[in-house]
């Protein structure tokens, strides 16, 4: 194709987008636009499954059934979402194994959160509270996102994730109206999982990539600060509803913006954890790494019995 | 009816989805592919289902106001009455799947019994639970199947689970007093009726997975009696580690 | 040499025995008299090694501080109870890794009793009072047994199990005076552990090869049988100043032998149990063949660093 | 003196030798060697006895009638202040050489240090410990230079051993406020005295044993403030699983 011709279709693209079409896995699209979404795709797969290991930490010790079979099926449902995001990357022509790959040599990012050690159980309420918090913010105008596989994706995911937000609310609510040993335990979760929470949304604008382009496709519909200040002025009455304090002495309700103002995030902490030095990156690469390596030879072997249960087909076919 | 002989039937059969649902939720997030993990969390829900309805009832014949997780969470490891298979360790995926096919023929076998139990609420659970064990069984069978009918290495890697796991196949059919007596009284079931079948099914399975059914008469007792593996220590350790850390808290 | 020449050495070297001198590692002795005493210790030592399994599921878990140390201290003797017997086998001119691999194929044996789970804390203390006391009724003949090496190490086994004896009475003792679910703990683990420890004293002599060699070498000096009653002898009194119930229907007192009767040991259970098929004989042999494989790369480091440093040394002297 | 600093001091000393010698402890049996099973029980068993002593000093100051075992036993996962260093697994023998090197290189600086504190019991607490610690650094360090000077497997192996745990070297030198009350009181450590002599002394035997010393300038904190990793909790579920279950009686 001519270069002429390329940016023909590149503006007819556009035009589609700009009128709130779907493009479809088949249809034309840009390269970068192919690349860019296998990139955030993919790291929202990765974090899927990296995430299912925070949680799954709990469910050997979940205190009751309810709760033990609560956290089975959100981890579950973790594992789903995963499995579809990767669907929709493959429908851009990569494989899942090339996925995999990117992930275990560090090449694919993952939400910087789950590299956070889980140590009580109400982490279990405040990772549903905040994160999935935090995340649906993320992920609900992805709904009408321009790629057609991403966008049917995140309306499942973000139904299932709301289902996990408010029973990880639940949670919560439960110890706090339970013994002062149980508040105290979710205060100490909401402590220690704020401050990461926020930076979940991502840096400031001022550092952020990608943004200009990613709105122009509806991959981003607002700059991470206007989420982050959603998330803030979302969640501080939920605390206040909770009894508990949120741990940042600048928090303070700004009347005349309408929403909260906060304190300043530690984003050396937040970059040590990005480029895989936070406290918990080693054990999860470890845990995915060795997951994928240990299970090698049952892949070989289903692969293998594929194969021979088509060519006994083949042969009572001839 | 011996009402004490009737809570330690329950018990018996909620102990061994408890702990296999136990066994199957340490894997959750480190299976060999996403659909197992899927897969695996799926079975060990329908298991803690199951095991909710037993405990429930047990409670409620015990009568002394306990809930299904004191009797989950709250017990010696003496008092726990499940079979020795299913507190055996993931080792392998093979393991895993062998553990699971072993139990889920046997289950299956006994699930079509319960449903004729004189008890209604046995009976009941029954209905519900048939569905469930009817695809755990075909998902443990075809993967036993894929992995002796796989690769060399995936063949001797089953056959090495199934021979060790063998041992504990003969205890399923045990009937400890309790049992003997709600089979007397129609309640419970008489698990040699089909203790040829058993055997039959999965030597059918395993012929068909190109895999050696085992020969050894030697087999492995003792968790139908309170008595278990060295294992069941580390899974009580913290399955019911919050419980006992904070007691008498609602959760 | 011809056969005559050996049949003095062998008539030498039997009287010798007699006049109840030691045999040294460098003597002549008779192939036989080596071959016996290899196996004889080996599984001794193999016993020990393997004996630190059962035991050594319960330091992570022993209920005081106290308790913890006194069975890491417990355990670790036993290691060095292995130590010397390998190294008085390794007189013998067999080597530690010949032994070992013996052990680890199955060739060799070890005391059957290590095959049987640990379930509670109480049964380290059966374990103490009750293998630990058959054991020592075991080794005692043997600080007089004919080879020196082995006499000599069994005069230190014998002095550290019996405090180790004494130490899983006091356990015992404790639980008995303790609450109803500790004495009911205590009971249950005599339950468990006194069919395999009369078991553990060997087949009843009707069974019983390789004995009256044995015999004449000091190797033994009692029969099974003997050394089981006078284990029942020394044990029952225990028993009932613990308060605890044997069980055994048939354990009679015999005013006639002076002696107790008892019921029928379960022979079947035995053999079974010594042909591998014992409820942690896989979990046993699994443990150390692994800890041997996993420690390859270790040993094989030690030793090329101790060749390198030799190596260093010469360049240096030259 | 603030008593509550003393106490919270004194605990964060013996948590570190608790939570060591767990780890050791799973060990025994399943090391390379004989002679390393016996060495390894050695320091578990000299940790153990530090340990005792610490608490039984700590719940003396606290003056509640509580005992050494309940302080070791009986706190919540977020009271116990090791540092992350001790807790983390057995992942191989290099490993568990590198943590103990890397532990006992701080521990003998402190032990030389603490024999100077105002508090008597503490300093006659490391007298009694230094020639224990001296052993154990000697022991690992010895270790490390055979490992990583040995064959190309074992350097990768102590080298990777070594990149990851340096991560948690850092958290050593924290001061909490109790130190820093506890320090201006002489009664303290003031741990940053020696923590160049530590990175120098650690560097000086890393290069010996022909290793890396690594560069990363990353460091992960959190056990001084209690808030562990994700290994604490199956620690502590093993080890209090005793006198949670069995509460109040004596052993």
């Amino acid at each position: 194709m001519s270069n002429e011709q390329i940016k023909n279709l590149e503006e007819i693209f556009e035009a589609r987008i700009a009128r709130d079409e779907k493009i479809e896995p088949k249809d034309w699209m840009p390269e970068k636009y192919r690349k860019t979404h296998i990139r955030q795709m993919s790291q929202h797969a990765h974090s899927e499954i990296v995430g299912m290991l925070p949680e799954g930490n709990w469910i050997s010790r979940a205190p009751s059934l309810r709760r033990k079979a609560a956290l089975l099926a959100k981890v579950q449902d973790e594992a789903g979402h995963g499995l579809y995001l990767y669907s929709a990357c493959e429908t851009l022509g990569i494989s899942r194994d090339e996925l995999y790959e990117q992930l275990h040599s560090g090449k694919a990012k993952y939400s910087s959160i789950f590299n956070y050690p889980t140590v009580t159980w109400a982490d279990m309420g405040a990772i549903g509270w905040l994160v999935d918090g935090a995340a649906i913010i993320n992920q609900v105008p992805l709904c009408n996102t321009s790629f057609g596989p991403y966008a049917r994706a995140m309306v499942r995911v973000c139904k299932e994730e709301s289902f996990h937000q408010r029973q990880g609310f639940e949670i919560m609510h439960k110890l706090c109206n339970g013994t002062p040993e149980q508040k105290d335990m979710a205060q100490d979760a909401l402590n220690r999982w704020w401050w990461p929470s926020l930076m979940m949304l991502g840096p400031t604008d001022a550092e952020s990539i990608h943004t200009e382009q990613s709105m122009k496709w509806k991959l981003k519909r607002k700059s991470n600060d206007e989420l982050r200040q959603q998330f803030i002025d979302q969640t501080v009455p939920q605390a206040d509803v909770l009894g508990l304090t949120i741990p940042d002495k600048d928090l303070k309700w700004n009347e005349e913006k309408g929403s909260y103002d906060f304190g300043e995030i530690d984003w050396d902490e937040f970059w040590q954890v990005v480029k895989g030095h936070g406290p918990s990156n080693k054990k999860r690469m470890k845990a995915r790494v060795g997951a994928w390596e240990e299970g090698a030879w049952v892949r070989d072997a289903a692969m293998a019995h594929a194969e021979k249960k088509e060519a006994n087909k083949l042969k009572k076919a001839i | 009816m011996n009402k004490k002989h009737l809570f330690d039937y329950i018990i018996s059969i909620a102990d061994n989805s408890l702990i296999l649902a136990q066994r199957l939720g340490e894997l959750c997030g480190h299976g060999p592919t996403l659909e197992t993990d899927i897969a695996g969390t799926n079975i060990a829900l329908d298991l803690i289902g199951q095991t909710r309805n037993y405990y429930q009832y047990a409670a409620q014949i015990q009568g002394e106001g306990k809930t299904e997780d004191d009797l989950a969470f709250l017990r010696l490891e003496r008092e726990y009455k499940n079979v020795l298979l299913v507190e055996q360790p993931n080792e392998h995926f093979g393991y895993v799947m062998g553990r699971q096919f072993l139990f889920d023929v046997y289950h299956l076998l006994f699930m079509n019994e319960l449903l004729k139990s004189k008890d209604e609420t046995l009976a009941a659970i029954a209905k519900k639970g048939i569905k469930e064990v009817s695809y755990h069984k075909r998902f443990s069978g075809d993967w036993v199947k894929r992995l002796g009918d796989g690769t060399e290495e995936s063949n001797q890697k089953m056959q090495e689970a199934i021979d060790e796991l063998w041992a504990y196949t003969d205890e399923l059919f045990d009937q400890p007093e309790a049992d003997k007596t709600m089979i007397a009284e129609g309640v419970a079931v008489d698990t040699l009726k089909f203790k040829e079948t058993y055997y039959e099914e999965v030597s059918t399975l395993l012929k068909e997975a190109n895999l050696q059914v085992p020969e050894s008469k030697y087999f492995i007792r003792g968790g139908k009696t309170g008595v278990h593996s060295e294992f069941m220590g580390y899974i009580l350790s913290d399955m019911q580690y919050m419980q006992r850390t904070y007691p008498n808290m609602e959760w």
